[in-house]
């Protein structure tokens, strides 16, 4: 299990200001795998998000990327060996356009002379056509679902090799939900990304994991492996915690 | 429980052409116990905002022991006796738990002095399980416990009207139980009434008297729990949606 | 007085001098819209760029307008030791510490400059003649100046609007953690920021002595302050081009006040200005708390 | 039973009877014990708004201003018609200046307190220089030649009185104003209306929802904190004896009053009394022993103090020995 | 809490009436003796106790080692220049009493002068603890004023507390001694009277001439143009343009440019040191000519012929005293004054020893020095160091020093033989040109335009 994973989490413990949110979490990743984590709320998903990201200083524990103990890089170099975020509140930049918003994406890259960028550009707008016609208009006035799709495209001009993403569904309708989660399985399908997903809408997001954490209170309460999967009603039993 | 405490007339409110109520009208009695049931972005905690009054609904009336209260301005509303919890807690960050739990008491109560405060805020933290980090600041608190005192800010003014919202989420099994155990005794003995916003209606199906199911800013049913949560409209919206 | 030179000299003027209030503003909102530091020690800036106009005049003989790149590299420097000794060190601290931090960092140059060159006023004429329209004449200087200044400000535009480092200080003003989450080092792009604010900050003061090429001394820096502070205000206290067109804005008031307040034999209608200007920024911000720029 | 609240009233008593004694004891420290008082009550006045609410007027000193003018204006009217005992004379201007005071903060209030944080804040700024250049171009209460009334004071009292009050009255009067400033902060922190505003100022939405009146608690500290301001410009003027815009509108007040807070601890009660004593004994000790280098040894140390007790001196005390008997007894 | 209520308020009222219970009885104490009036002040000075109903005699006194002065100036802030400048007059000074003349004569002892001196920031704050410390602390015989009329008033009250003398050289404010201060005594000309000479002047050059009047709104300079105002009135002269200009100042445009369109003929500007050299520069950027251009004393100062070069050309100040400008010896002879002091040639040598090469000696080096110099020689002719007998010699002292004449008005301490003298840049020096008693060379009207001084041409006298 431990070779060829992309992420590992070991015995993660962290919090805010002296007080603990996480302990001991392990978590782990592989090639072209999508990971749920799913929970209620507080459980300390989005706590998890930060420490992996370098937001949030990790108490005890490691962060191992691509066989590399990254848990002391600052984030922006975390993004520069390639892991991304698309956190919970989307971070996009509101009065700068479409195109701009993405452009930041490949920050570090040459924009002009570094053929990449325009090949990512392409990806993201062939997933992301609405984004296309709407590159000139500025950021904060897209609508809810073209903001998360916006974010997620930002992040993808980074060429990230794993996705982190913090409740890409939050406040969207279920059929645009659903649409974003299908399209987060094209990424994994397509580009062969690795993602870590969390999510509070369980079903849907089952149907596109290829495994799931249970998490509750800062700990992981269960592993669903890609086999168990199609046990919705324990998987939803042990969520709602019934 | 016949006697009308809060109604709405024809609530409609919009945020940038998207309308999040539609036509809202409702009545609760004194005393009454129900849950507002509905998926993500239904506009329940809007309708929150709106009966407490930090939102102006765009049309229609509040009505609050039968005064017109749309107009009036949310700590006007508190004092009348509407105590809200929040979804994600928002204690006063660097005051202590009972500093906050006495900020409600004095401001939303008749507890106009700080020794009756105090004690009424000692005796709220006691019937919430507080009492033991009631010198703790809020901000060091667990997500539970900040649940837990924001409920206890809700009940500490002896409120009329108690609005939770989404008071269970985050909460672990064993403590929903007791949580909603104790607000219905509450409720019960100093004949409050209660309104909770819920997304996962089982948890709390068995505290409540009424419930109400919202979708896309409108009230779609108004009935027995049971009846509701039987309803095929309800199961192909709600419940469907988790079982996509 | 029916002349219409006479009232298009006072708008021109008041346009020229704009122009340098503008460019001494826009580090004043570059500071606070991007790293939230109110700089109380802004006029202290000021008066070092003009003093480094000043030296370069007399030793190097160079006019004003080539120094104004020498004074930008100095606060460049200045602005990049100040952020990696002091200011990030406070920055996660009580709002109102920066205020006090930079009031004490402005005493600092103020004392510094009185120490090492005296409180002596200095002054230098620097003459590339007059243009005559309509019967007034407009010294060259300052049209060269007001020219420069623009310029400048479209070179931030640009800088801005166009490069990279530039858009990312636009991407960690609209959210810094986005910024980060694209491989932006905010920390360096913070000191980055607070440099370029003091470089242009001490580059006006290069331009001041267009103005008071006869009024260098230690202290001259304090009435810039609440000027600054007022024109920032006006121009929705985040956005340098909004400080820009503010200023253009503040020096037309200050002329035009005058001439209609000169009309109507008000007492001391040059000392009304400075009221009028004020009170009239108290009513924009109640009408539109945002500043003239901002939807 | 509720004595126990009070306890920290004892340090600010020990600090207050020093500075009583000291200044009954050693009459050549007198004036050192006047600066320091002006610096505290300053700093404590600024305090009650600013560290209650988290507002900050930036034109504070309009009211210091206008306190002396007030006052100013009422001796010399009083004086100019009718020659009252001392105590009458002195009550009066109080009044006046504690009224002009008032009456500033309620218009800009009511107005200006709508505005959120930082917006109010700048809204602020030209108030101050406004109401200077006001007073310059038209000419009103002196204008720039300013109002000097020692010499009324001479005329209506004689030579003796009139030092008594410069250099006796006025630090007395100061050290009352100090007391009540100290007093009343003390008094709101303890009571509802304190409560309300720690709420208010932790988070001011929630504290609306639970039924703190935000809009009017905040306009009343700021009325409080005006007219104790005025007060203190009342003080300065029977010291002064005289005044002129530039010096009456002096933004360094402003500034001063934050360094106090900010140095000893905002909205902490004992703060800004032992920021303005650090303060202005620092002040007058570097003047004293580096005279002309003052400020250039001042400046490095405040930046010290700002990178290494960004809570103040109270606060960082307060956090050191949080919930211990010092914690408690500094409030 | 009826009783926490108690404890508050008995606190709070211990606090009052603490402090009341003491104001009570000072308040009580001296008025009641309000009849002993200053003699009770003689008992502050430790040295002599000679009653103020004696008159002062040569009879042998306790001769101290050292006499000192103290004063504070603004070294700092927006006086630093002008109180720097201040500070070196009066260093000169107290250098020349003890090197040259050797010391103050006293019962046959020659005694030095010693200098304690402090900052006070330009500040009122700091001024009535910082004289306060010179006095009780510090124990200095005699005081000298801050510099500016705003700080004299503050210093005053602890000046008359104490019953020390104050010698005022730069709060030219004339209200200050209308007051009724006992210990302030003024040694420079008052700001109401500095402008007459000058319009004096004016009416002789050109009877005609349109005067216009622009003064900085400060206190100072209000009342340096109601004198220019009041004496162009009274000399018939016809004041075209009359306004003021505020503080802040950094550009003269708008003032400058409505008053071209008057077409003055001489222009009078009232101001302070760094916007004089503004209004300077920026007369000569908009090139508004006239046939004479006065200001108050800043063309005096280095700076502003560093400043403008050849085009100071022309510029006429009116200063308490310039280099050029000394009264002499022979002057004090003439006009039947006693000598007292350096002459021009030693302060200029002096001043050399503690000054930067590029600066030289402005009216408040002037005034500091003969501040320093009227009262050792007002000491010397007391024989005394109490501060009553010192005041009372002053008010029959008629001395001269290179400063000028120095006579008081007994009861106020007004200055009234001190005049103002007009300099004009001529050739590169700064000539005294009126009042005619003094000048050493004539008048220059019209000046040359400014493109004329552009291209090198200079105010030549004819």
């Amino acid at each position: 299990m431990t070779e060829g994973k992309v992420l590992k989490l070991e015995n993660i413990e962290t919090g805010y200001r002296g007080v603990q949110v996480l302990w001991g979490v392990n978590v782990d990743v592989g090639p072209k795998e999508i990971v749920a984590v799913l929970g209620p709320n507080g459980a300390g998903k989005t706590t998890l998000m930060k420490a992996t990201m370098g937001f949030l200083k990790v108490w005890k524990g490691s962060i191992i990327f691509l066989g590399r103990d990254i848990t002391k890089i600052p984030s922006h170099e975390r993004v520069k060996l390639g892991i991304t975020l698309v956190p919970e509140g989307r971070s996009i930049f509101p009065n700068m356009t479409v195109e701009e918003n993405l452009m930041m994406g490949a920050y570090m890259y040459n924009i002009k002379k570094d053929h990449r960028v325009i090949e990512m550009l392409e990806v993201v707008y062939n997933l992301f056509p609405i984004l296309q016609e709407r590159r000139s208009q500025k950021a904060g006035t897209l609508s809810g679902g073209q903001q998360q799709m916006l974010a997620i495209g930002r992040a993808l001009m980074t060429n990230p090799k794993i996705l982190l993403l913090d409740e890409p569904t939050l406040g969207l309708a279920p059929k645009l939900a659903g649409e974003v989660l299908n399209t987060v399985a094209k990424l994994r399908d397509e580009l062969g990304l690795s993602i870590l997903l969390v999510e509070e809408k369980v079903l849907l997001a089952t149907n596109i994991a290829d495994r799931i954490y249970i998490m509750n209170q800062g700990r992981i309460e269960h592993e669903f492996l890609k086999e168990d999967l199609t046990k919705k009603e324990e998987i939803l039993q042990k969520y709602i915690g019934f | 429980m016949s006697e009308e405490l809060l109604k709405l007339q024809e609530i409609s409110k919009s945020f940038g052409g998207i309308r999040a109520l539609k036509n809202v009208s409702l009545t609760i009695s004194i005393g009454e116990r129900l849950a507002i049931i509905g998926p993500n972005g239904a506009g329940k905690t809007t309708l929150f905002n709106v009966i407490n009054g930090v939102y102006k609904p765009d049309t229609g009336r509040v009505f609050f022991a039968n005064v017109d209260v749309t107009d009036l301005p949310a700590f006007k509303r508190t004092r009348m006796g509407m105590a809200r919890a929040f979804q994600i807690p928002r204690p006063f960050p660097t005051m202590s738990v009972l500093d906050n739990v006495m900020v409600s008491a004095l401001f939303a109560g008749k507890f106009k002095s700080v020794g009756e405060a105090r004690e009424r805020a000692d005796e709220v933290l006691e019937l919430v399980g507080l009492a033991n980090k009631k010198h703790e600041l809020a901000v060091n608190l667990t997500s539970p416990e900040k649940k837990l005192l924001e409920l206890a800010r809700a009940l500490a003014p002896k409120p009329k009207l108690l609005l939770l919202d989404e008071i269970v989420a985050g909460i672990p099994p064993a403590e929903v139980d007791r949580i909603m155990l104790l607000v219905r005794n509450v409720s019960e003995k100093e004949n409050i009434a209660v309104v909770a916003l819920v997304e996962h209606v089982m948890r709390v199906l068995k505290y409540v008297e009424r419930v109400i199911f919202l979708h896309e800013g409108r009230v779609l049913m108004d009935d027995k729990p049971e009846k509701v949560l039987s309803s095929e409209t309800v199961k192909n919206i709600y419940l469907g949606r988790i079982y996509d | 007085m029916a002349d219409p030179g006479y009232l298009a000299f006072y708008i021109a003027t008041g346009l020229l001098l704009g122009t340098f209030y503008g460019l001494a503003t826009v580090g004043l909102s570059f500071t606070f819209g991007i790293l939230k530091i109110l700089n109380s020690g802004h006029g202290s800036f000021i008066m070092i760029g003009a003093y480094v106009s000043y030296w370069s005049f007399v030793i190097l003989g160079l006019p004003p307008l080539v120094s104004a790149l020498l004074a930008f590299l100095i606060g460049f420097m200045l602005g990049l030791g100040l952020y990696y000794g002091i200011v990030s060190r406070i920055l996660g601290g009580p709002e109102l510490i920066s205020l006090v931090l930079m009031f004490a960092m402005g005493i600092l140059l103020q004392e510094f400059a009185k120490f090492v060159w005296t409180p002596t006023i200095r002054g230098f004429t620097w003459d590339l003649g007059r243009v005559s329209l309509f019967g007034y004449a407009y010294p060259t200087t300052r049209i060269v100046g007001g020219v420069v200044s623009a310029v400048i400000a479209l070179g931030l535009y640009i800088f801005l609007y166009r490069t990279k480092v530039g858009r990312a200080i636009r991407s960690v003003v609209e959210s810094a953690e986005g910024a980060t989450l694209c491989g932006v080092n905010v920390n360096r792009i913070y000191a980055i920021s607070l440099a370029i604010a003091l470089g242009l900050t001490i580059a006006s003061g290069g331009l001041a002595t267009l103005y008071v090429s006869g009024g260098i001394e230690p202290y001259m820096g304090d009435p810039y302050t609440t000027r600054a502070f007022a024109i920032a205000v006006l121009g929705g206290l985040t956005s340098p081009f909004g400080a820009f067109i503010a200023g253009l804005l503040f020096g037309v008031i200050e002329n035009l006040s005058y001439v209609l307040l000169s009309l109507t034999n008000v007492a001391n209608p040059f000392s009304m200005t400075r009221f009028i200007a004020f009170a009239m920024i108290l009513v924009v911000l109640l009408v539109r708390p945002q500043g003239i720029m901002r939807r | 039973m509720d004595f126990k609240k009070y306890y920290p009233l004892i340090p600010m008593f020990i600090i207050s009877v020093i500075l009583l004694a000291v200044r009954l004891a050693a009459p050549e420290l007198s004036q050192i014990v006047s600066l320091a008082l002006f610096y505290v009550a300053l700093g404590e006045a600024f305090n009650i708004f600013t560290g209650l609410t988290l507002y900050v007027c930036f034109g504070y000193v309009a009211f210091v201003a206008l306190g002396m003018y007030g006052s100013g204006l009422a001796l010399k009217y009083i004086l100019a018609t009718s020659n009252p005992p001392l105590v009458t004379t002195i009550l009066f201007s109080f009044a006046v200046a504690g009224f002009f005071a008032f009456i500033l903060a309620l218009v800009v209030g009511s107005i200006g307190l709508r505005l959120r944080g930082a917006f109010f804040a700048i809204a602020t700024v030209g108030l101050s220089e406004g109401l200077k250049n006001f007073i310059e171009g038209t000419g009103i209460w002196g204008g720039s030649s300013g109002l000097i009334i020692a010499g009324d004071l001479i005329s209506s009292y004689g030579h003796e009185t009139y030092v008594f009050v410069s250099t006796e009255l006025a630090d007395y009067l100061m050290f009352a104003v100090y007391v009540l400033s100290l007093l009343v902060m003390f008094l709101i922190t303890k009571s509802r209306f304190g409560y309300g505003l720690t709420a208010l100022k932790e988070d001011e939405d929630v504290a609306n929802v639970m039924g703190v009146n935000t809009v009017r608690y905040k306009l009343m500290t700021f009325v409080i904190s005006a007219a104790l301001a005025g007060m203190i410009g009342a003080t300065k003027m029977l010291k002064d004896l005289v005044i002129y815009p530039p010096q009456a509108f002096a933004i360094s007040y402003t500034v001063e009053a934050i360094v106090i807070t900010m140095l000893g601890g905002l909205g902490t009660v004992t703060g800004p009394v032992i920021g303005g004593l650090v303060y202005s004994i620092l002040k007058y000790m570097l003047t004293v022993s580096f005279p002309g280098l003052q400020l250039l040894i001042l400046a490095p140390v405040l930046i010290a103090v700002c990178v290494l007790f960004p809570y103040g001196i109270v606060g960082w005390v307060k956090r050191r020995f949080r919930g211990t008997l010092i914690d408690y007894l500094l409030v | 809490m009826a009783q926490t209520k108690a404890l508050a308020i008995t606190i709070l009222v211990a606090v009052v009436f603490a402090a009341l219970g003491y104001l009570a009885g000072q308040m009580t104490a001296p008025r009641t003796g309000a009849t002993v009036t200053v003699t009770s002040y003689a008992t502050v000075t430790s040295y002599v106790t000679v009653s103020r109903t004696v008159t002062p005699t040569t009879s042998p006194v306790a001769v101290p080692e050292k006499i000192t002065i103290g004063l504070t100036l603004g070294l700092s802030g927006a006086y630093s220049y002008a109180s720097t400048q201040g500070l070196r007059g009066i260093q000169i000074a107290v250098k020349w009493i003890n090197e040259v003349y050797g010391g103050i004569n006293l019962g046959g002892k020659k005694v030095k002068i010693e200098l304690k001196y402090y900052d006070d920031q330009s500040n009122k704050e700091l001024v009535p603890s910082l004289y306060e410390q010179l006095i009780k602390v510090d124990k200095v015989d005699f005081l000298l004023g801050p510099y500016g009329s705003p700080l004299v008033f503050v210093a005053a009250p602890v000046a008359e507390k104490y019953g020390k003398l104050m010698i005022n050289w730069m709060g030219t404010s004339d209200v200050i001694h209308e007051q009724g201060y006992k210990m302030i005594v003024m040694v420079s000309t008052h700001s109401g009277s500095q402008m007459k000479p000058a319009m004096e002047m004016v009416k002789s050059l050109d009877p005609n001439a349109k005067v216009a009047i622009i003064y900085k709104e400060d206190e100072h300079n209000r009342l340096l143009a109601q004198g220019a105002r009041e004496a162009a009135k009274q000399l018939g002269l016809q004041v075209v343009f009359d306004k003021s200009y505020p503080v802040d100042i950094k550009d003269f445009t708008p003032i400058f440019t409505e008053m071209a369109t008057y077409k003055p003929d001489v222009i009078v500007i009232c101001p302070h040191e760094a916007d004089g050299i503004l209004a300077a520069t920026q007369l000569a950027e908009l090139n508004i000519n006239a046939k004479l251009m006065i200001m108050g004393f800043v063309p005096s100062l280095a700076s502003f012929k560093r400043a403008l070069g050849n085009l100071a050309e022309g510029w006429a100040g009116t200063n308490q005293w310039s280099v050029g400008a000394s009264y002499t010896p022979d002057d004090a002879k003439a006009l039947g004054y006693e000598w007292f002091g350096p002459t021009e040639e030693e302060v200029l040598n002096l001043y050399k020893q503690i000054a930067p090469p590029e600066d030289f000696p402005s009216e408040h080096t002037g005034a500091g020095a003969a501040a320093v110099l009227i009262l050792a020689k007002a000491i010397e002719k007391a024989q005394s160091l109490d501060p009553q007998v010192v005041r009372n010699t002053l008010n029959t002292m008629k001395v001269m020093t290179f400063y000028g004449p120095f006579q008081i008005d007994p009861t106020t301490g007004k200055q009234i033989a001190h005049k103002e003298i007009l300099s004009q840049w001529q050739q590169g020096k700064f000539v005294p040109i009126w009042p005619p008693e003094i000048a050493l060379s004539k008048p220059v009207y019209p000046i040359p335009t400014w493109d004329e001084k552009r291209q090198g041409k200079q105010a030549v006298p004819s």
